[in-house]
């Protein structure tokens, strides 16, 4: 057994685990506050790059204002999709809701690449690819400012859930008519939401766009991000984390033991067989909260 | 249907129409938009000369998404309208649409993509995968590192980082072959789709030193493991890529950092292409051109022209043989007549004929040497026996 | 009566005709008076209209697909018809909803927060949820557990803590006795009347349990198949004949198994 | 008309449900604890207690949805502790539910069609030669579900859909899905809250013309204490899930713990 | 005027659980049929085989996801891997020496057992949840699939479909290709509509709505979550097995890919969960929109002689798809059956709807 190379793979694998994590905080924003699945984080992220590259490549201006200016757009962005479409469906069955996000994904993901063209760009964050070393092991910068990247945002949002405003939002999840009743604004919470969901994409836009370019690829990290927010728990921050890390690590060990036994690559099998033991265990995830159901 | 009665002297010539269904919108957007604008601009070239045999021709260009279903949808209207010549671009969409061409007679020509038993012509009459195969792409790779090492490739280790799913596993079938005949190791590192997170595979590259990686990937994960070797360490020296890497890749790698990186490939790359230098001539300066041109500064826009190029000198060839109006038939005999046919140096000459729809399948090896591709062989097509044995073994197989 | 007619009412509702999913019509035409500080009960039976009425009020309707066709709301002499459920809560009306839906995943001292204005400082809200905990002793043990599971009359409690927390000047409640122990009944109904003689708050109470409602209210309405068929001080309606067969029973003198058959037409039917 | 002499004999035939030593927890919380309750053939028996004394966390002790952690329940004779909840519908014990546990997206008719489950045998094969397996079982037990409708005087809202209906049909509704499962045991959880007077009456009318008709044994849960001691035969009381008195409801009520715990001192 | 209700009265049980009530209901369906057994010989083959053909069947797929979806209430991602598992049992099956009739009954069975796998998870899990659990199953499919060549036809991944035939007749013309899709559809959407009026579908419903509630009158929630898991199932194959027979003529990974999952539960959730005429309206717009778009653009920017990048053109019909999707919900939130729903019951009081409440 070669330990360092296990600690290796290890290493890297809770990197990339983070950078998953990352995604998923969007999704468990949204979901947290108002309990509603988003499918199109994947379409927000893409489009989050996207205007980082206009306004950074295209437009010319310095990443660290490019970034900034692309997160607020996104911010107003994710209050107009809560103006223009979510706020029609407050209050009906999951499906629905779950269906409009998908379809948003796909409007987005159609304008943004009509817009921009399916050309795969770069970020050029200027992140050096030299390697890390820890002892032996070679570790990934991008891969360690991404995951920076994440454990900010999940103090941030940690933070942000205990105060007023985060239990209002957590209230919103629990019952709209409640709120209302007690002059939550629900349309704004939801607003919120997917406003602030919107900059993690942007987030996660810059940093995945910086390990595997611009391109429409982006948005397919919506899957592996929401296997990350299923297993943490879908309303859970550290959920989300935590499940990100334990993920790239099986996934890289573990495929690592597997690919020769089955002759192939085994990544994915693993990350499935993960998820559906996890879940046929700990139904609602890791961390997630239970339903409470009174009889 | 109404839009084929037009007026004038245009109503008489029916043009020699070319149905490209393409997905335009989805994965292979890294390549789809080169390849059909170069499509379109020859066309328009052609129409400037004259039109084959005195009438026009036409590209119907098309996005079917990747989904066999609108594939077949693309297929099945085009063919109604008359077209009986096409190509998807697509490996999922021409196996769909395989059988129907099959069925109705229409041709199907699938360059780069597709059942690559399908050179077989005894097998498959109407369908045309002329270029490279990824059995014969990967063998000319193999021959290449041969040449490389001499002749004597016992002590040598390869290794062959792929996609894994069909398109990326199809050439394991032949490196093992190779592997036993040769001598040297073969190490797979798969990836899995869609190639944005390949930690693992290149630190296991790194701990088990191949002298060489073969990778069969598209588009961005090239410029993942890229950034992958640079954390590790692995001279870019080592890599040798499929054709489908690009200007793009190069340029989102770095130029500087991607020095020494090699791919097989059918088509003369780069920018002083003379067939590219003519479009650019008589199209783009006039403002004519179909698209952008920095597209055109792309290697599969070469790839498009060479693919073109073909499909309309087989239409040549076919009013010179039986006249206008070209039939299926009559373009099927036009293909296979095509002999030692280079497109102006644009690419390995082909010879399709009855038996061997590939065309000779030839590559050759280059290496980006910080401006521009450097050729590495010649057009070559090696151990054509064992690429064929596998071909006829897979062939033999459809239809029963 | 009269001189609460001269001074200007807290809430007015005139002839509001209240639509769901714009074929059913729910309310036809009800007018409901609050006049400052009093304490008002609005009765009737199943399905009579008296939540689409609280809801008209609090304009929770939509979240119901419900709106209000004609008529129109005052509170504090202003048009607050369309307002928006929020903006109504700001003004100072709150609504506890049938069913004690408290915030069940957050604990009850979150739920307070929750219901807090966005601009109440905090120490306001401190001192509002120790007035809160002072009212209702059991949330105060119970302040950091799941509010999902406290028992009914604690959510009950809950729900109405978390109401005043919004410092309302008319609190509607609809049928907080739902399904409490009668000595729970009594205190709850013991504490709206101390919060209503304290500190003056406007009640608007939706009740069955008119027995118990028509003992804290000043003056009741009833409310029959959408339309306001009576009204009148708890003392009239007591002694109402109809009213006290349909509403107030004999108490523990019914004989339930006299109950006829067939039902006796209500003479207030139209 | 049954009165209420005959019913104390018919009470006489036999156990129907008996309890022994139930206990059943939460975490931590105990719910209920030695709990023992006898209901007799044809009995109306009353529970009360507190709001969160264990009364509906028994039912559901007795209808296998919490199966008690100590104890036993047995229906007729037969040990049934611990059986899952549908099993134990075969065995003839029918409920409603305190929150009312309808099928918003059905008809009032589908909903009470439902209570005929356990007399009917769907099945795939059965849905697709529905003319040659299904028809007349489907008529058969619709005859019988009319029954009840038309007792219940549900005629009207038949065809329509459970969701917008006040709550007080909706409840009336849930006890005709109950009743037309032919129960011998029928388990009512606060069927009358939220309801006036008049109202209060007719549920009772409905109770008591079940039992009178068919013949069913009814445990009944109820705050409003007037519909105990009038419809009751005996009843019980819990507080903190501890049975603090049982007997005849008229000296129930007027037991100290039970004015102490529940009833309160005003009570009038 | 059309649709009327008045003076139709059900005197019996019988007439009041008739599959239509309403007698232009029933003309209309009948109408229908009609025109579907007619349309061989009236509608192009072109429109036949590349439209109605894959309508129809993936209707009947639709129709079985539904029955998991819309009546059972369970979330399910991994479908088009079921249909996956039909495909390839069915032919492998045919290509044995077994007879179609067999061979389609057996890729069903199979179908119904894999599909039964997925129900287990949804004996534990719920809403979301559920649906990354069967996502999850439809990777382990999908992996299965591009991992054993034995299975999915050699190294190129894809299997050859031997000729259909039924009853011992060829079947190889457009028109018998058509009636097979015609006929599997009519009797899934039979099934579908007697589901509607019986025990089994009433059952389902409610473990959908309230499984407790369901448990209480002696409806096993456990028994009925796994039957119509194993039905859908069943439809799922047989309908994967006679897409590859009718239309694809060989089988493929892709044919069967997570998108395609999330595809056909779209069809359901636009069409409206639990609708069946929803189900053909769901189909017909995710399955044909793209197309249709895909050539009005086309057209449109060749009619107005503008120059568009062809990538542009190509990602606006996918906006536009996307868009398409979130205004039918926001129009409608219960689907393309709702409003059909909505406009029926608008035709059924036409002229007279001032006399309504
Ligand atoms: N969301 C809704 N959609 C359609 N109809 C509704 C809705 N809510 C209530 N209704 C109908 O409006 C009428 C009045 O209902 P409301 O809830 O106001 O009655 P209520 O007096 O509060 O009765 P209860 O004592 O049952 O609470 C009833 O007939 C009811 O069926
Ligand atoms: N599923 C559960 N999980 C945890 N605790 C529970 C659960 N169900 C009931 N309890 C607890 O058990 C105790 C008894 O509750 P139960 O619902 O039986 O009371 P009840 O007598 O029916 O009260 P009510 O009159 O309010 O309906 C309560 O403290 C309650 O919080
Ligand atoms: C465009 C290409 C990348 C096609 C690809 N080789 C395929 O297998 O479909
Ligand atoms: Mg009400
Ligand atoms: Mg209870």
């Amino acid at each position: 057994m070669d330990w360092i190379f296990l600690s290796e793979l290890a290493i890297n694998g809770a990197l990339t685990g983070l950078l998953y994590s990352l995604f998923a905080i969007g999704l468990v924003l949204i979901y947290k506050a108002s309990s509603v699945p988003n499918l199109a984080q994947g379409g927000l992220t893409m489009l989050g790059a996207y205007v980082v590259v206009a306004l950074s490549h295209d437009a010319g201006l310095p990443l660290w204002l490019a970034i900034p200016l692309a997160a607020l757009f996104m911010f107003a962005l994710g209050f107009g999709i809560e103006r223009v479409a979510l706020r029609r469906l407050a209050g009906r069955p999951v499906v629905m809701i779950l269906m409009l996000t998908l379809g948003l994904d796909i409007f987005l993901r159609g304008t943004t690449l009509a817009i921009w063209g399916g050309t795969s760009r770069s970020m050029e964050l200027g992140v050096s690819y030299d390697p890390l070393f820890l002892g032996d092991i070679f570790i990934s910068r991008i891969h360690l400012v991404g995951a920076a990247v994440a454990i900010g945002l999940f103090v941030a949002f940690m933070l942000f859930f205990r105060s007023r405003t985060g239990i209002k939002l957590r209230a919103i999840a629990d019952d709209y008519t409640a709120s209302w009743s007690v002059g939550i604004s629900v349309e704004r919470g939801v607003g919120l939401s997917w406003a602030l969901a919107s900059v993690v994409a942007v987030a996660a836009g810059v940093i995945w766009g910086e390990v595997q370019g611009v391109d429409q690829s982006l948005s397919l990290l919506l899957l592996k991000g929401l296997t990350v927010a299923v297993l943490g728990g879908l309303d859970s921050i550290l959920g989300a984390v935590i499940a990100g890390i334990i993920l790239g690590i099986i996934e890289n060990v573990g495929a690592d033991f597997i690919d020769p036994l089955v002759g192939g690559g085994s990544r994915e099998l693993i990350v499935a067989a993960v998820l559906i033991l996890t879940v046929m265990i700990r139904p609602h995830g890791l961390f997630g909260r239970h339903d409470i159901e009174r009889v | 249907m109404m839009g084929g009665l037009i007026t004038g002297s245009q109503a008489l010539a029916e043009p020699f129409k070319v149905g490209v269904c393409y997905d335009l919108s989805k994965a292979y957007t890294f390549a789809s938009p080169q390849v059909s604008q170069a499509a379109m601009d020859l066309a328009k070239l052609v129409n400037l000369k004259g039109g084959i045999g005195g009438e026009p021709v036409e590209v119907i260009v098309r996005d079917h998404g990747n989904e066999p279903q609108r594939g077949i949808e693309c297929y099945s209207k085009l063919s109604r309208e008359g077209v009986f010549v096409f190509d998807t671009l697509s490996t999922p969409v021409s196996l769909a649409i395989l059988p129907r061409a099959m069925e109705d007679g229409r041709v199907l020509m699938q360059s780069l993509v597709g059942r690559g038993d399908a050179v077989d012509g005894t097998v498959f009459d109407w369908v045309y995968p002329v270029g490279p195969t990824y059995w014969g792409q990967a063998a000319n790779d193999v021959a290449y590192l041969k040449q490389l090492h001499d002749g004597d490739l016992s002590d040598v280790k390869v290794g062959f980082v792929y996609f894994d799913y069909p398109f990326g596993q199809e050439p394991i079938e032949i490196l093992e072959t190779l592997s036993e005949k040769e001598g040297f190791d073969l190490e797979l590192y798969p990836v899995p789709l869609p190639g944005s997170d390949q930690a693992s595979v290149w630190s296991k590259v790194r701990r088990d030193k191949p002298d060489h990686v073969i990778v069969w990937m598209l588009g961005g994960a090239h410029v993942v493991a890229s950034k992958e070797m640079q954390r590790n360490r692995i001279p870019m020296d080592k890599y040798i890529s499929v054709n489908w890497l690009n200007e793009v890749d190069i340029a989102n790698i770095g130029n500087e950092a991607a020095i020494g990186l090699k791919r097989g490939t059918n088509v003369v790359g780069g920018l002083d292409v003379p067939l590219r230098q003519e479009i650019l001539a008589e199209l783009y300066e006039k403002g004519e051109g179909s698209g952008p041109l920095e597209k055109t500064e792309d290697v599969f826009y070469n790839t498009g022209l060479a693919m073109y190029s073909i499909v309309f000198e087989a239409a040549r060839k076919a009013v010179e043989l039986e006249g206008l109006p070209i039939t299926p038939e009559s373009y099927k005999a036009g293909l296979e007549t095509l002999k030692d046919f280079d497109a102006n140096g644009l690419m390995a000459p082909i010879t399709v004929t009855g038996e061997d729809h590939g065309g000779g399948g030839k590559t050759r090896i280059e290496m980006w040497d910080g401006e521009t591709w450097v050729p590495q062989t010649d057009w070559i097509s090696a151990y054509s026996d064992v690429v064929w044995d596998v071909v006829k073994e897979s062939s033999e197989k459809y239809g029963q | 009566m009269q001189d609460k007619a001269e001074a200007q009412p807290i809430l007015s509702m005139n002839s509001v005709e209240v639509l769901y999913d714009n074929v059913m019509l729910a309310i036809k035409g009800v007018s409901v008076q609050v006049p400052k500080g009093e304490m008002i009960a609005l009765l009737g039976s199943n399905g009579a209209g008296k939540s689409t009425t609280l809801k008209a009020i609090s304009g929770l309707l939509k979240a119901e697909r419900g709106r209000i066709s004609r008529g129109e709301i005052k509170f504090e002499g202003e048009d607050i018809t369309d307002a928006l459920a929020q903006n109504r809560v700001q003004k100072g009306i709150c609504h506890v909803i049938e069913g004690r839906r408290v915030f069940e995943h957050l604990s009850p001292d979150e739920n307070l927060t929750a219901a807090a204005p966005t601009g109440m400082s905090r120490s306001t809200l401190n001192a509002e949820k120790e007035k809160i905990y002072a009212y209702f002793p059991r949330l105060a043990e119970r302040r950091n557990s799941q509010a999902g599971y406290l028992s009914g009359g604690e959510q009950q409690m809950l729900a109405i803590g978390r109401a005043l927390v919004t410092q309302p000047k008319l609190l509607m409640l609809d049928e907080p006795s739902l399904g409490l122990a009668p000595f729970l009944v009594a205190e709850i109904f013991g504490i709206l009347q101390k919060i209503n003689k304290e500190e003056g708050m406007s009640v608007l109470l939706v009740e069955q349990n008119a027995l118990a409602a028509l003992e804290i209210v000043s003056e009741g309405y009833l409310i029959e198949n959408g339309r306001v068929v009576m009204n009148g001080t708890a003392e009239a309606l007591k002694s109402n004949s109809d009213i006290q067969e349909f509403y107030l029973g004999g108490g523990e003198g019914t004989d339930f198994h006299n109950v006829k058959h067939y039902s006796r037409r209500k003479r207030w039917l139209s | 008309m049954m009165t209420n002499k005959q019913t104390a004999n018919s009470a006489g035939d036999g156990a129907i449900l008996e309890c022994s030593g139930i206990e059943r927890r939460f975490g931590g919380i105990v719910a209920v604890t030695g709990v023992d309750l006898v209901i007799q053939q044809g009995e109306i028996f009353g529970l009360v207690g507190p709001n969160g004394s264990g009364k509906t966390t028994l039912t559901n002790a007795i209808t296998g949805f919490y199966p008690p952690n100590v104890g036993t329940v047995r229906l007729a004779g037969k040990d049934i502790t611990g059986t899952a909840p549908h099993k134990v519908a075969t065995l003839g014990v029918a409920r409603t539910f305190q929150n009312l546990a309808l099928f918003n997206g059905m008809s009032v008719l589908d909903n009470i069609l439902l209570g005929r489950h356990i007399h009917m045998k769907p099945g795939v094969m059965r849905t697709a030669l529905y003319w040659l397996a299904a028809q007349r079982e489907e008529i058969e037990n619709r005859k019988i579900v009319e029954e009840v409708i038309e007792f219940l005087q549900l005629e009207s809202i038949r065809h329509e859909l459970v969701d917008g209906l006040p709550i007080g049909l909706k409840k009336r509704v849930e006890l005709a899905r109950a009743l037309v499962a032919e129960p011998q045991m029928l388990i009512l959880d606060e069927p009358m809250a939220g309801m006036n007077q008049e109202e209060k009456g007719y549920m009772s009318r409905f109770i008591l013309d079940a039992r009178a008709e068919r013949g069913v044994s009814v445990l009944l849960i109820e705050h409003h204490m007037d519909v105990i001691t009038g419809i009751c035969d005996r009843m019980l009381a819990l507080n903190y899930g501890e049975m603090i008195a049982s007997g005849i409801p008229k000296e129930v009520v007027k037991d100290p713990r039970v004015i102490e715990a529940y009833i309160g001192g005003s009570h009038g | 005027m059309f649709y009327r209700l008045s003076g139709v009265h059900h005197a019996d049980y019988i007439s009041d659980s008739r599959m239509f009530k309403v007698p232009a209901d029933r003309n209309l369906a009948v109408f229908f049929l009609i025109i579907g057994v007619a349309a061989p010989f009236i509608i192009p083959s072109l429109y036949l085989n590349s439209y109605m053909l894959p309508w129809l069947i993936w209707t009947a797929a639709a129709l079985g996801l539904n029955l998991v979806t819309g009546w059972a209430g369970q979330l399910h991602l991994g479908y088009a891997a079921v249909m996956a598992v039909g495909a390839y049992s069915a032919i492998h099956a045919a290509k044995f020496g077994v007879p179609w009739e067999f061979a389609l009954i057996i890729g069903g069975l199979a179908s119904s057992v894999i599909g039964s796998l997925f129900a287990f998870a949804a004996l534990r899990v719920k809403g979301l949840y559920l649906a990354l659990t069967t996502l999850a199953m439809q990777f382990v499919m999908d992996w299965v699939l591009t991992h054993s060549p034995a299975i999915s036809g050699g190294s190129h991944a894809s299997l050859q479909s031997p000729t259909l035939a039924l009853l011992g007749q060829d079947i190889t013309s457009d028109a018998g290709y058509y009636y097979v899709a015609f006929g599997w559809c009519v009797l899934v959407t039979i099934f579908m509509l007697n589901l509607k009026r019986t025990g089994l579908g009433r059952a389902l419903v409610a473990v959908r709505e309230k499984d407790f509630a369901a448990a209480i009158l002696g409806v096993n929630s456990f028994y009925y979550k796994i039957l119509a898991f194993a039905t859908s199932s069943f439809i799922a194959g047989v309908s994967g097995a006679l897409l590859v027979a009718t239309f694809f003529f060989l089988a493929a990974p892709e044919q069967f890919s997570v998108n395609v999952s999330i595809q056909v539960l779209a069809m359901v959730i636009v069409g409206g969960l639990g609708s069946i005429i929803g189900s053909y309206f769901g189909v017909a717009l995710i399955l044909l929109v793209p197309g249709l778009v895909n050539g009005l653009v086309a057209a449109g920017s060749e009619a107005i002689g503008m120059q568009i990048n062809v990538e542009t053109l190509a990602h606006i019909p996918n906006a536009v798809y996307g868009a398409l999707i979130v205004v039918i919900l926001l129009i409608e939130p219960l689907g393309l059956g709702k409003l059909y729903g909505n406009i029926r019951e608008y035709l059924m009081v036409w002229p007279f709807d001032q006399l309504r409440k």
